[in-house]
């Protein structure tokens, strides 16, 4: 178990680093949250009043879209050389290389949250009034159960020739649980405040898919990884 | 000649606060606030212009294939983007007060939100892995198309008849251009020639310090290549 | 030791391995020989635990290799046609980041120990993406020992190598061989082969059509019988 | 120009046949499209009357995200093997590998459209009854500027290691005037029918624009497939 | 006719080849050899128009090849590191394909003799995906050669080739040389650069060390005066 966190945090730390060096994935993230939510603002006309009913349906359309670029880079660029054979030839639990990738993934998502939904806020003119330790509760529960089942789908499609195509016709169907409580939540959250009682189901909804689905993805890996 | 454009800049930009804040007249209906009204305005001629200069260098680029005048083109994006960034800080500052709204889809500032997306874009032409030549060449490329949505930005609000965004140059469809005080507009004007000349001081700056880099490296590369005879 | 124990091999119906059994005693150097599309590489693959057998097994130091054995995957270490670098980190990263997967004690003297005996102290901290074919073979090769493993996998190493860095190479094997490495090895160049092999293993269409041990370094002798098994 | 043509069509075939015994990219596209609508269901409360409102941008959204997805590959699967530096080499005019890659990226888009949009109109249940062949020229005219940006940016992002992160976000901002004038003129003709009058100058916008960019694209081509 | 004059080329600021000239008379085969990072695959990517000179030229047939010369590129044929086939498609349709870019006249017949050429017949119509790298290389090759180019370019053409393939290759070399095309080859491999080539360029560090003829055939000459040059 301690060598599994070892090396998991070995590949955390590499993604990581390269990262770091170029910011590329944080920043392209950034900037295509900001293009969907402009591109959002035409398709939809956003003059119209019952925008604010949006604002918890773009939170995640955005991290979604642009947590797919991520989730893709993270095992493409696993892919020439294939030196995610090389990972494999090595002596690692299998299940320590999704639990690396998650952390990267999860480590960037969150930060890249941290710029999106305030602006979200400023370009959609909403003042949050709601609680704001549950609405983070509710952000880093939804994106820990999207990018659980993210990583793991990207490993999977990784397999394919045409994987950035793969990923998201096979992760939207798995994820649609931990989307609809997201989005329902959020909604209670900074709109319906009068809704709050059910708040509650729909947390306890995400906590149990997050668990459920890092504890299944974590056992499952191995045979991804198998050859 | 560089020192003593910055001292010139010092020395003008306290004038320009000058007419600003205590010369100019106080406007009746938004009060204090409509003094940002210089810096947006000013902030959104430069950054026109920076990606005005980007759009010439870069098909000077494609004819010539010289180092400068890429160099000159990537520094004037930045700036551009950076004044875009200021225009749409001050503006919804300015819109807050004028508008009770931080933000609202309106043609001018959608067209504006796009512009800074654009030049982001370019920029990260720029940043992409490979040898200089290539990404110059690209960014040249994409320079030149992304410079379609400047005249875009310009005509928003006269093609779309914006309500909310107001004109002051020009024909308006509708108001009549001109709303603006003598005073106003011998400051406006006046801000308008400092901050251009910022833009200057910082593109030759700019270009000052990527020289530099570029010496450094080539220092680095010749003591390496040195080493290894 | 290595074992293979009837190892067949079909991808979309097709045969490509049919029932090899090779058995590689330790300190063995063996060359694996044989035209394009044997399925040498294929050979290779499942004894490095890149692919499944569709039948048979192999078994490493007599425990049959059938789960992910961490154990055993410490004691392999294997050179693909592929590098398995990362291209935007430098030699020195990547082979850090290996180094860590592997557990390697003293990571950072021995990785800049190893970069120095193939020649790329100059770029050592530049990104992969910019190295010519040869040099990030000679950084593969590295890849591949940073860990000492007790059995080497090579697939055609000398590939893009220049001749000090096949000269290395060959070094680099004899002194692995006297340290009781098992090794084997797949090459098209004979020459190169008959300098550190002394056991030779021909194979065709999938079949093994011939194991001989050849002492005397005589290549002649080895292109005759390569030309008259194989021909 | 007769060798121009031939060649860009030798690369439009090559794709197309490639394309019509895998049928990758097309269900791709199409699964892709489909799960969209869905996704936006949720986060949209499709119950809302409102809803037929949605429906020119949703058109227009499912045709972009869908579309980059084929532009992307258009050009990744040239990447393997370096096979894009085999055309550089090959003594035929760069615009013909534009015109090529357009056409074929044009016709999978539009066979794309062909069932997605009457699926969409049957799944938010609305009837058509505005001019159909104003409305198939608008989908003609707002793709066609659409690919014919989207294959230029494409090739130049393919240039780049993380080219599927880096097409989006190039895209997206000089396609929107195209993006705004299609959603618009389709606005009009589905919904608000009374504005017939403006349609005509949301149109002739978007001829303009495709006939700008077709011309600076091709032209400009040959500077990216330079060495 | 190739001719270059004071290429230069730096990347990143490195300088990769420094005032390289060289002329080459129809007919001639030159091998080009160096070690690993010298700068060969960059001279005949300059050559093949993969790749800018930050300064000098290159004239072919007396004609200075600047812009995108559709004329000039038909004489070429390229065989670079990478293949430039295309994964899923089979050997027949690549081939068919490059061949009419290339406005090959019978088309079809010449496709399916050449690949008869390197033995991949049994493969004719199977994606390219599930070859060896061997099988790879053979294709590789016909596919700089659909055009019957007059001036062909082979960057390490043995690579990963059987014995058998090699022989075929090099009798490829040989007829082609008969029929005055003029070819350069890099190599690492001296047996199989003295089988083919009359004149050898010798590069060191992106500079031209030694350009000689050796007619004699004689390989070890040849390794001597590399190893003394090179060292
Ligand atoms: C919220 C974001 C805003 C953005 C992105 C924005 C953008 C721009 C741009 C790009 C220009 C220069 C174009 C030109 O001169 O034609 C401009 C000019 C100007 N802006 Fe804004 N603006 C914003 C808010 C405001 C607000 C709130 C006001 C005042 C109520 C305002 C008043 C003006 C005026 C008076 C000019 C000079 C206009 C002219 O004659 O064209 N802007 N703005
Ligand atoms: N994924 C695959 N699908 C179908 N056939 C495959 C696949 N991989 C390999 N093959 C086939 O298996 C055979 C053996 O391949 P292998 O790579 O082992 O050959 P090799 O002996 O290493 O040849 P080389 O000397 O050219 O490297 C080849 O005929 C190849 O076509
Ligand atoms: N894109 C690049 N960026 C930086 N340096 C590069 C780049 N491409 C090549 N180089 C450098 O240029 C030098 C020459 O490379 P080249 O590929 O021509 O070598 P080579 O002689 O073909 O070597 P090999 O025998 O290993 O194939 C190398 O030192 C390499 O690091
Ligand atoms: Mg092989
Ligand atoms: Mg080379």
């Amino acid at each position: 178990m301690r060598d599994l966190i070892k090396s998991a945090l070995a590949i955390t730390w590499k993604d990581l680093y390269a990262e770091w060096r170029t910011k590329q994935v944080f920043s392209t993230m950034l900037i295509f949250s900001g293009l969907v939510i402009v591109t959002f603002s035409f398709a939809f006309d956003p003059t119209n009043n019952t925008i604010r009913a949006v604002i918890p349906g773009m939170i995640w359309v955005i991290t979604i879209f642009a947590g797919i670029l991520g989730l893709n880079r993270s095992f493409i660029s696993e892919q020439y050389n294939d030196s995610l054979h090389g990972l494999i030839v090595s002596p690692i639990d299998p299940s320590s290389i999704y639990f690396g990738k998650f952390l990267s993934n999860f480590i960037i998502v969150l930060f890249v949250q941290m710029i999106t939904i305030p602006l979200l806020f400023i370009l959609f003119d909403y003042k949050m009034n709601g609680n704001i330790l549950l609405f983070l509760l509710v952000l880093f529960l939804g994106s820990a159960g999207f990018i659980c089942v993210g990583t793991f789908l990207a490993a999977l499609s990784a397999n394919s020739r045409s994987s950035e195509m793969l990923l998201p016709i096979i992760l939207f169907p798995v994820i649609s649980p931990i989307v609809i409580a997201a989005v329902q939540s959020t909604r209670i959250l900074l709109i319906d405040v009068e809704e709050i009682e059910s708040l509650f189901s729909w947390i306890s909804l995400m906590a149990g898919y997050d668990l459920l689905f890092f504890v299944f993805c974590f056992f499952l890996f191995e045979f991804i990884m198998e050859v | 000649m560089h020192r003593s454009l910055i001292w010139i800049l010092i020395i003008l930009m306290s004038v320009a606060l000058y007419l600003v804040f205590i010369w100019s007249p106080i406007e009746k209906v938004m009060g204090n606030v409509q003094k940002i009204f210089y810096f947006h305005v000013g902030s959104a001629w430069v950054a026109f212009l920076a990606f005005g200069v980007v759009f010439v260098y870069s098909i000077l680029f494609l004819m010539k294939r010289k180092r400068s005048y890429d160099m000159i083109a990537g520094i004037s994006a930045e700036i551009g983007v950076l004044f875009t960034a200021i225009v749409l800080t001050t503006g919804p500052i300015w819109g807050r007060s004028a508008w009770n709204t931080w933000w609202t889809w309106e043609p001018r500032l959608t067209t504006t939100f796009i512009l800074f997306f654009l030049y982001l874009a370019y920029i990260f032409i720029r940043r992409m892995d490979g040898a200089w030549e290539k990404k110059a060449r690209l960014a040249a490329v994409f320079g030149i198309i992304s410079f379609i949505d400047v005249p875009i930005v310009f005509m928003a609000i006269r093609w779309w008849n914006s309500k909310l965004h107001p004109i002051v140059f020009g024909d308006a469809p509708n108001q009549s251009g001109g709303g603006i005080e003598g005073e106003m507009l011998v400051t406006l004007l006046f801000c308008l020639g400092v901050i251009t000349l910022l833009y200057i001081v910082l593109l030759q700056k700019g270009i000052y310090i990527e020289r530099t880099k570029l010496a450094v490296e080539n220092v680095k590369k010749n003591i390496q290549e040195k080493l290894m005879k | 030791m290595i074992k293979t124990v009837t190892l067949n091999k079909t991808i979309a119906e097709k045969t490509i391995l049919n029932d090899i059994n090779i058995t590689v005693n330790q300190g063995e150097t063996i060359g694996i020989l044989g035209p394009n599309g044997a399925g040498k590489s294929t050979i290779l693959k499942i004894i490095g635990g890149l692919m499944k057998p569709s039948f048979g097994h192999v078994m490493i130091d007599n425990i049959p290799v059938k789960e992910n054995n961490l154990e055993i995957k410490k004691k392999i270490g294997f050179l693909a046609h592929n590098s398995y670098l990362y291209e935007h980190l430098s030699p020195v990263e990547n082979l850090t980041f290996f180094g860590k997967l592997y557990q390697v004690n003293q990571l950072e003297y021995k990785v800049k120990e190893l970069i120095r005996e193939v020649g790329l102290q100059f770029f050592m901290n530049e990104p992969v993406r910019s190295f010519s074919r040869g040099m990030i073979q000679r950084l593969a090769i590295v890849r591949a020992i940073v860990h000492d493993p007790s059995i080497l996998i090579l697939d055609e190493p000398h590939t893009g190598l220049d001749q000090q860095a096949s000269r290395i190479l060959n070094e680099l094997i004899l002194k692995k061989k006297e340290q009781k490495t098992t090794i084997l090895m797949v090459t098209h160049d004979l020459a190169q082969a008959i300098e550190t092999c002394d056991r030779f293993i021909l194979m065709k269409k999938g079949v093994i059509i011939d194991d001989f041990v050849l002492e005397n370094k005589n290549v002649h002798q080895l292109k005759e019988i390569y030309l008259r098994q194989v021909g």
